[in-house]
Order: structure tokens, then C-alpha cells, then sequence
């Protein structure tokens, strides 16, 4: 790992830890739970991932806005959505975000800029580059995130969005989560070119790498800052990797094994550092851990204790 | 300003303001664009200088009439996104047929975030597309699609066929906090009639009984209402004739009262015939108004196949004023 | 060898040949590929180790099996291509909501091509689409779209209930000329029955009566059939139960016979209602056989809404053998 | 103009004048009897592209397949569509090469290897690219051309037929006719980066000089040369001028003045060439337009002659 060259202050790598934190230890809570058939709805894990939707999210307001897709506790955990609506959400209760009518895939959090999630691959970009288009229309100052996989590369709807961006200059930045594999397709078989080759065409582009929160944070901050002052799109591109198979709750033992697990793991390196630099010990990290794990334990208990809608309500906002 | 509240009408208004059907959808949008700041025009060839068949030409407000690239997609879903985010978007296209490289986006976004989210965003759209016809336009330039959209919960969609309807939906479905797609036929651009220069609004969801007879309900939207008109006018028929308006929803409460009062029903959709508006309404009249129908209902529509290009074949595909008089007479006699 | 002649039956075969809805998709597959080095398949998740829920497991032809980037628009457009240019695709599609992004293709090309080249090119393309259903898919994996692609013309539509049909629909599609989409239902994978072991196809457009009664006639397709099925059998309905097989081109012939016979007319489409195939033929009996009739005909659809998440209004959502069996005998009585 | 090191032989010369000349004067027939509307079809007219359709063309076999848009009658012609068919599908009639059912932009003749153009922008890439994957399906040596308009890079689906094709190594050359316009839309407000910035990271790709029959055919030599002998895809970027408005029969004066029009003329070109090097002389190239002028008569005579299609036969081939 290459240090960077100035950290970020406590507040920010104490913020960043402790989100990651909650990130994997809300998804490895779901591991056991989830074969006990109580959320029955399809999950797609972020554990190993969490350093890109956090290094990303750090930079940014809650009127920043952001759409992602059916990989979505990372983003919405990092952009702030609430532990317990999101808990009730995979349970199937109506005090979940989306009342029960979207399931694991499916998040929203209007006040903090996530106006919903999408299980169709691709179709998300176009939809942050609309709430990007919104901010320029309506000359605010936020800027509007796209966050997708590299699968979503594939899909015509990137390229339309990609070329629309550019030529309209909207504060839009694009964050591929490339965690190398689209479902069991390896991303070698689902895209030949790099991706960043392309989007250097048409705007300002960041390699960044995914598994090192530090580097995502220096790497978001440059694009970040990019978009707000330039108000021009730009391209983040985060290779990252993926520990879970696609869906559910195993880890892929085959490509990625516990000892490339232990070497990436994004916040090991965080932690490392952190301890190194005397901004936190052993003990802190401890004490993060206990009141992480105490939220998801009350948010599971708020979920387990919220009721099921009502069949009756089966026709609300339809 | 950033919201216009308008007073909806139902009536076909009284009044000699005689504009074109795409004037009055030029006027209500520069309304709209000047009273709410929030709407804006997006597509492509939306800053053409055919200004979309005249329908947009000189807005007050050009810097927010958005030309796109080719990307009907990408389009669609960034006009959502702008929606979710608080604008007020009209999706413009040229021809309802470039939709269907939106259709992910329609179906599986537009029509479904509202419910899909619990009623916590909703999407402030409106879709607007044009059917063609006539001069060899063929099979991917004439399509009339809106039985597919209507096949879809989430979405509203309405057929203006007089210019006054053309502003009053155009205003409603701009005013909703809900996703529209306005059809309009590219044969009724220059249609003329009385529209009133204020705003107003004409009522989603709700068809206007145009003529009032006894013998026979006939049920139509868009071109096959003007078509229908003309039939019935022209050959004294004495037939209730139901502007739909909106296909989706869709006014069954004014043809159920229609057919009670006749007992015979005619719908008249200038589209393909398979699972089409035509046959919901059949459906749900045999379903709901059985005892009320003295005779078959019948249904006039598109040829089941594609237009062709020749204009000698488009003349034997597309029914009339003439094949709706002769259906209306078969079934009154 | 580049083409097969394939017997064409019609009845439900009788024997023990146990074996499930998947192996029967495979099996038609691995023969169609052996018998016809034209045939190939095509499609996101085609090459996966899931081999599409097991329905193309161990193909023989593994090198004609070709896993694709997430790009269903232009991969239907490279499937129709190849078939244009002589070769037999099997395209393939995991959730029948996937489709969406391809509807370009499918309207504007795939179905238009043979009729706008004046029967100069054609289009011998199998289109297969899996509807989801259950545990939280939610809005967008669980749509039964077929009502869609029924309204446009130069499209058959299939939707196969039991394993045999599901061989020999998927024959008949290889084998035809035009383009077939066959569209399954992920619940039926499982389901077993008896299927001949050597290559047959059934006829394209032709149902089948699965039940001979007298009181009322049920209409259904895919799974509603095998609800439908459960309903009669364990209330002892006395109905016709039509499984439609086919439901473009539609087998009206079999339809108006048995409610000619019966007077009465349920339609169970497990899809959208509105604009639905149980639109069209409600719609065509109440034209056609409207003197048979003894009482208001009823569908049996999905609610006009998006599917729920959860499972309590997922359950609340879907018919069942229950709700299809309430409104049976309340049509008998 | 750059004078290429190696003339094609004379063969192949007057081949592509002749060519050329068809498609000027076919076009240019047609310039005064589309007002008297008895052509009921949306005319495109190719006048000053015929370069880049017909310096492919002579590279390919009856059996190589190309796929192409509204924009039609260049590549239907260059590639020897029968100017009889041509003619009474125009004037709609059943003699047509799609029997009246397609009109001026829907061209086809399966046994050239035209199966079918489409007037929906951009899917026609997908289904050249369909064809090229038949070719290697088949063992066939044969390739597949996608032709198409700057206009159509905007879409998707050439996105995604470029990263299968990369993917796929299918024998697919992309022709990319750059006539600097999408009906009124300059090329730069509907293309943000330069075409081939991108298509080179998928594959071989060729700028030719698209107004220069020469240069067409010298860069098509080298392209068609690739597709045929690797058996991968190349793309061909052909910048040139459109003559004409997007639709209909006017010259575009504002855009494209006379004095532009005479410096770009790549019939004009061909000929200097080819006088100089005594390949023709004045005398040969009017009895080309004679030649040309007469097979045009006769397929307007043809095509008068013909019998409408009957009203009865509507649903044939539906
Ligand atoms: C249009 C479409 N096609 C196929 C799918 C099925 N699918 C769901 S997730 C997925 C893989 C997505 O890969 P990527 O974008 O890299 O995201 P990741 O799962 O790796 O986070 C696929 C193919 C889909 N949801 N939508
Ligand atoms: C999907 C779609 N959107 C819009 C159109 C309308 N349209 C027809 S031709 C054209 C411009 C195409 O430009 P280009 O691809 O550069 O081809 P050119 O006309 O310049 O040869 C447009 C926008 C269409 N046919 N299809
Ligand atoms: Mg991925
Ligand atoms: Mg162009």
C-alpha cells in the first residue's frame, strides 16, 4: 500500500473506520440470519467493498445526491441512511425505507440525496446524471453522484450517459465500483477495454484503488472537488474486490481466498495506519465495534418488532 | 416561481380563440415554463428549429429547452433523474416509435418508483411522443404504441384530439405529481379550435361525451375521435360519442352509462388490434356491463401487421370516417 | 446437418418418461443442436455454471453456447442478425423485465423485418425469457410481459405449462421461419411429467383442452394452468379448462367452441390486467360469441400495480388455485 | 489531396467512377420528380458521400453482408443492389426490392448479402455485427460491414455491439460515414469525443479521408484486409460532407456552399486522377453518364410501368 502523503485528519479516518466498521458488521450479522429465511429478499453483500462507497462518501453533503443499484447497503450505509429503516426494510416492514414495497435492493433516503435504487443493471447512471442536471438547472451547488459496477459498463445506457454529460458539462461524477466480476462473469469476458481509457475521452478521470480507503479518500477528494468547482463531470474509477459470491450470503473461497481477503482488507489497512499514528488504539477500535454492533442489534430488534403491512395496504401508491 | 395551481375544466370550452393543436401545446408549455420554474423541455431535436413540428417554437424560456444526442435511454432516465431531484421535465420525441429504445427506463423505472419506493419519491414526468402516418413513413415510423404503455400500472396516459385538450392535459399532466405520457397524432398538429388563453386544466383519467345520441356508444381517442365525429355528422347517426382523453386510466364510468343508456358498443382505437385499448374496454364492458348489451360489441383498429410503405396499402390499412359510418349504421339497423 | 423435420403433435402424450420442465428445455435444446450446427444460444449468463436454472446444463454443443456482456439491446440485435444471415439463435434472457432494454429490437426490428421486406428476409429467432416470481424479487424481477409483445404484430408468443410443451414448443419455435418468444415461468422448473425422449414439436397457435366440462370454461396459460388445474380438480368444477399454449397467434377456434358449449368464460392471466392477453380474449369472445354467452365472462389477473417485496403482499399479490376456484364456482352456481 | 503512393488499377477505377456517378446521378434524377410526389417515401440522399460506400464496396464479395440505415441507396448501390428494385420501391410499387413494403429506407437483397436496412438509428449496428458472428459460426470467410452515421455512435447499442465484438473477435468492420451531422445537430453537439479515441481501445481503426475515393479505398484495402485475415473487428472513421439538408432534395446552401461542395467532390477528384494518368479522358466519362443516364431511364420506365401492389395483398407477410 502506498501511504499517502498527508492524512486526513482524526475526524475524517475516525468517520471513515468507523462507517466501514458498521458496513461489515451490519452484512456479516445478515450471514447467519439470512439462511433462517426471515428477510426474504435477494442480498447482495459489500463486505471487502466498503472502502469505495466511504472514501466517496466522506466528501459529501447530504444534499449531495447519489443513485446506485442492487449492491446498495454500502452507498446507502455510507451516505447516511438509517440503520433501522434499512434493517426493516429486509425484514419486510413497513417502517422499512421503502415500506416494505422494495426490499434489499431496492433503498430510498430522499432527504439525504438517494432517491432510489435500481435492480435493473445500468439505468441508475442515467438517473444520477438527471439529478446532476437538476443541480445545473437549478444552479445549486451540490453535485450528483453515479455509483455502478463494472458490469454496468456493458450497458448502452453508460456510453448515452457518458457522451451527454460531457457535452452538457453537469456536475456529475461517475463511480465505478470494479470489483471484477459482473455476477460469475469475470471482467475480462464482459468488457475488453479499459474503462478509463474511454472516459478519458470525455472527461477528467481517476484511478483509484478500491481496497485502500486512504486512496479512495485522496482520489474522491480530487474528483469530488473536481466536479463542485468545475461543474463538469468527471470519472472515478475504483478496482476493488469482491469477497462475497454475487448474491447471498457465502464468501467466494475460489477467487478470493482468506489470505487475499487479510491482505485487501480495506479496514485492516485503515486500522493499521490509524494505530500507527496514534489516532486511535486497540481499545477505540474496540469501543467502535461494540456501539456499531449495538445499533445493528437494535435495529434488528426495531425491525423484528415493526409490523408487516397490512395486505390490505397492497394497492397504496400504486 | 416554482409551482402554477390551475383550475381544472372538464367542458369542451365555448369561445372563438381559434388556435392550432400545436399552438396550444406551445402555449401551455411556455406557461408552464414561465410559472414554474422547475419545467423544463429535454430531448431530441427539442432546440431544432422545426421546434418538434412547431410545437415548441419560440419559448420564453430557450435556455431551458435541452437538445439531446441520439440516446433515447440515457434521455428518458435523466429526465427521471431531474424529476427525482425536484424538476418539473418534459420528455420530448419526434415519433412515439423512439420510445421503445426507452423502454427499460419507462417500464422498469418510471412507471414503478413511486410504488416501488412506498410512495416516499415520485416522479414528476411528462413523456411526450408524436404518431406518424401517411407518405411512406413504414413500419418503424407510424406506430401508435400507447396500448403498451397503458399495459403498465404507474403509468397515465392521455391522447389529446382537440387543441383545448391538447393544453388542458398538457397543463395536468405537467401539474402531476405523477409520470404522464401524452400521445399526440401528428395529424392533428394543425387541427384548429377555440382554446382559452388562460391556464387550465383538464382532469386525468376522465373522457367528454362530445355528441349524444341513442342508438349506439361509440368510444374513441385522438385521430378516431375527429374521425368518428365526422362519421356520426356526416351521416345523422344517433350516436353517444366518448372522447377518451385518457386511456390510462381509463373513464369506464362514462361508457358504462353510455352503454346502459344504448346497449351497443363501438371502440374505435387507430392502433394494432392485440391486446390494445380497444379490447380492455370490450373486456370490461362484457365483464361489468353484460346485461346492458343488447348486441356483439365491435371494435375498429389497425390491421393486425405492420404499415406498410406504399401508399396505395396505406390507404387499405388505415380505417376512416367511412369505415367507422359503415360499422356505426351495421350496427344500429 | 442444418435442418430437422420434427413430427407435429398435438395431444398430451401419454407415458413415464418422468421428467422435469428444466431437463425438458435442455433436452429440446441439445437436440435441436445436434441435429442443426445452425442452432446456437446467445445471452447474458448463457456459459454461467447455472446453466439458466438448469435448462441448459450439459449441452453437447458447448461451443456453440455463448455467454454475452450485459447488453440485452444489442445482443438481440446480434441474435436477430445471425439469424438473418442463416443461423438459428436461441437467445436467452434470465428475467423477462431484462427484455425491457431490448424492446427496440423486438418492436422495431425483430417483428417488422419479414413484413417490411415483403417477405423477402425472415427472422428465424427464438426469444426465451424467464418470469420470476417469490421471495422479495420485487418490481423488477417479477413482470409477465407477454401481453406487451403480443400487441405487436410479426411476434408469436409462447408460454409453455408442462414440461412436454415445453419441448415441443421450444422445437416448433427452432424450427419455425419467424420469430418466437417463449416465455417461462421459474416456478414451473421444477415441475415434472412425462416427456417422449425423441424430437416432436407441437402446432404454433393451437391450445389444448386439458379438461372437458360442461358448466364453464377456463382459459388460462403457464402456471395459471397448472392453479387452474388444482381449482377444478380438488372442488370438482365441472369446467373446460383450456391451457392456450399459444397466446400469439391465439387459438380463438378452441375458445368459442367451449364457451359455445358452456355459455360461460373465466380468463386466468397471471400478468397485468389491463391491456392484457385476458383483455383480448374477453374482448373477441364478447365480438364473436357474444350469443353464447350466459353471463358476464370475469378475468383473473394481477392487480393494476407493481409486485410488492414483501412477502405478505406478494401473497396478497398473486392468484392462486384459491382465488381461481372461489370465482369459478361462484360462475357455476 | 494527398495523391496516393499506389493507384488502384484501372480496373478498379472505373469501377468507383462508374459507381459513383450512379449514385450522383440516381440521386440527382431524383432531385426534380420528388416534388411532383410521386415518390410517397422519406428521401435521404447520399450526393458527396458516394465516396465512403463505394471505396468499401469494391473490396467486398456478393457474399460479404452489410448492414445500413436510412441513409440507404450509397451502400445499397456501391454494394449492387439492382437499380430496377431500387427504382419501383421508391415509387412503391410491388416490383420493389422489398415489394412496396419498405420504401426509400428500407432496402434489401438477402443474395447480396443486404438483409434488411432499418430507419431507426443505431440497431443496425447490432445486426451487422450479427451477421459477422454468423460468418464465424459457419466457418465462412466472408465478413460484415456495419455501416453508419456519426448520429448513430450517440446510441447504446454501438457501445455494446463495439465491446462484443472486441470480446467476440467476430469479422465485423464498423463504417462510421461522418457527414459532420445527425439531421440539424452538428456532430459536436451530439458527440462529445472524437469516435476513434474510443474505438481504438477495442480494436483496429482507420481515419480516412471519406471525401477521397482513393484514400477510402486505400484505408478500406488495409481494413477489409484486417477484418478478413484476423477474423477480429476494425472500426473505419470517414469524415465527409453532406451535401444535401438531412432530409429531402435540397442542397444545404448555409452549410455547405457551392464553392465547398466543387473543392470536395470526390467524383471530381477521381476524375483529375484518372485523366492524369490517362486512365480515362472526357469522351469515356460522358459515356459513363450516358450509360448511367440510360440504366436510370429505364429503371424509371420500369418502375412506371409497374403495378401497384393490390390493396388485398395488405396483410401478406404479416
Ligand atoms: C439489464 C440487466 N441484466 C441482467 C441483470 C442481472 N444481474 C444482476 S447483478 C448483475 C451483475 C452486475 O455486475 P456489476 O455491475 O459489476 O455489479 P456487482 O454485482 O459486481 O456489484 C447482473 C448481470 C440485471 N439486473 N439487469
Ligand atoms: C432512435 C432514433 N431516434 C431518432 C431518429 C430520427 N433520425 C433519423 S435520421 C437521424 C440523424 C442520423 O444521423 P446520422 O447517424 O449521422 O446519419 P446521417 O443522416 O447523417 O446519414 C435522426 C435523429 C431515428 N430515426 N431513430
Ligand atoms: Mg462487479
Ligand atoms: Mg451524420
Amino acid at each position: 500500500m502506498n501511504t499517502p502523503h498527508r492524512l486526513p485528519d482524526s475526524t475524517a479516518c475516525l468517520w471513515m473506520l468507523k462507517k466501514m466498521i458498521l458496513i461489515r458488521r451490519f452484512s456479516e450479522y445478515l450471514i447467519p440470519i439470512y439462511p433462517t429465511d426471515v428477510l426474504e429478499t435477494p442480498l447482495h453483500l459489500h463486505i471487502g467493498q466498503e472502502a469505495v462507497p466511504v472514501g466517496l462518501c466522506v466528501h459529501l453533503t447530504d444534499s449531495d445526491t447519489i443513485s446506485f443499484s442492487h449492491r446498495s447497503h454500502g452507498p446507502a450505509l455510507a451516505k447516511g441512511i438509517n440503520l433501522q429503516s434499512l434493517m426493516a426494510e429486509l425484514y419486510g416492514k413497513i417502517t422499512g425505507c421503502s415500506r416494505s414495497r422494495g426490499g434489499s435492493m431496492h433503498l430510498v433516503e430522499p432527504e439525504l440525496g438517494m432517491h432510489g435504487s435500481s435492480a435493473i443493471v445500468g439505468g441508475g447512471i442515467a438517473l444520477g446524471a438527471g439529478m446532476a442536471l437538476a443541480a445545473k438547472l437549478s444552479n445549486a451547488d451540490h453535485i450528483s453522484v453515479s455509483y455502478f459496477g463494472d458490469g454496468a459498463t456493458n450497458s448502452g445506457i453508460f456510453w448515452e450517459t457518458l457522451n451527454f454529460s460531457a457535452l452538457k458539462e453537469i456536475p456529475l461524477l461517475f463511480v465505478c465500483e470494479h470489483n471484477h466480476w459482473a455476477n460469475n462473469m469475470p471482467a475480462h469476458h464482459h468488457m475488453y477495454g479499459d474503462p478509463l481509457l474511454v472516459s478519458k475521452v470525455f472527461m477528467e478521470s481517476f484511478q483509484i484503488d478500491g481496497t485502500d480507503v486512504l486512496d479512495v479518500y485522496k482520489g474522491m477528494a480530487q474528483a469530488v472537488g473536481y466536479v463542485k468547482e468545475m461543474k463538469k463531470p468527471a470519472f472515478a474509477l475504483c478496482k476493488t474486490l469482491r469477497w462475497m459470491t454475487h448474491l447471498g450470503v457465502s464468501y467466494d473461497e475460489t477467487h478470493c481466498p482468506e489470505n487475499m481477503r487479510q491482505k485487501s482488507c480495506p479496514i485492516q489497512k485503515l486500522q493499521t495506519i490509524m494505530m500507527s499514528e496514534n489516532m486511535i488504539d486497540a481499545s477505540g477500535i474496540q469501543h467502535i465495534i461494540a456501539e456499531v454492533d449495538q445499533d445493528i442489534l437494535d435495529a434488528d430488534t426495531f425491525a423484528k418488532n415493526s409490523p408487516f403491512p397490512s395486505p390490505d395496504s397492497l394497492m397504496e401508491d400504486a | 416561481m416554482d409551482a402554477f395551481s390551475i383550475p381544472m375544466e372538464h367542458d369542451m370550452p365555448e369561445g372563438n380563440r381559434i388556435i392550432s393543436y400545436k399552438t396550444a401545446i406551445q402555449e401551455a408549455t411556455d406557461q408552464a415554463m414561465m410559472h414554474d420554474s422547475r419545467v423544463f423541455v429535454i430531448g431530441l431535436d427539442a432546440d431544432d428549429p422545426s421546434g418538434m413540428f412547431g410545437s415548441l417554437k419560440n419559448l420564453s424560456c430557450q435556455e431551458r429547452v435541452i437538445g439531446t444526442p441520439i440516446s433515447e435511454n440515457a434521455v428518458c432516465g435523466i429526465a427521471m433523474g431531474a424529476a427525482l431531484a425536484g424538476q418539473r421535465p418534459i420528455c420530448i420525441h419526434l415519433r412515439v416509435d423512439f420510445l421503445m429504445s426507452a423502454m427499460d427506463i419507462i417500464v422498469n423505472y418510471i412507471a414503478k418508483w413511486r410504488y416501488m419506493f412506498g410512495g416516499r419519491v415520485h416522479v414528476p414526468l411528462v413523456i411526450r411522443a408524436v404518431i406518424g402516418r401517411g407518405w411512406g413513413c413504414a413500419a418503424q415510423h407510424a406506430q401508435a404504441l400507447h396500448g403498451l404503455f397503458a399495459h403498465i400500472p404507474g403509468l397515465q396516459v392521455v391522447m389529446p384530439a382537440f387543441p383545448y385538450a391538447a393544453k388542458g392535459l398538457l397543463l395536468s399532466a405537467i401539474q402531476d405529481d405523477n409520470p404522464v405520457i401524452i400521445i399526440e397524432h401528428r395529424r392533428l398538429y394543425d387541427q384548429k379550435g377555440h382554446v382559452p388563453s388562460e391556464m387550465f386544466g383538464l382532469p386525468l383519467g376522465k373522457g367528454y361525451l362530445m355528441r349524444k345520441g341513442r342508438s349506439l356508444s361509440i368510444v374513441a381517442a385522438s385521430l378516431a375521435v375527429i374521425d368518428t365525429l365526422s362519421a356520426v355528422d356526416s351521416n345523422d347517426i344517433d350516436a353517444d360519442v366518448i372522447d377518451l382523453r385518457s386511456i390510462a386510466p381509463l373513464d369506464m364510468e362514462i361508457i358504462r352509462s353510455s352503454v346502459k343508456k344504448t346497449g351497443k358498443l363501438l371502440v374505435v382505437d387507430y392502433a394494432y388490434p392485440f391486446c390494445g385499448i380497444a379490447s380492455e374496454i370490450c373486456a370490461r364492458v362484457a365483464e361489468t356491463s353484460f346485461s346492458d348489451l343488447r348486441q356483439p360489441l365491435a371494435r375498429i383498429t389497425f390491421p393486425n401487421c405492420s404499415v406498410p410503405a406504399s401508399g396505395i396499402l396505406e390507404k387499405a390499412y388505415y380505417p376512416s370516417a367511412k369505415t367507422i359510418a359503415k360499422k356505426a349504421l351495421e350496427m344500429i339497423k
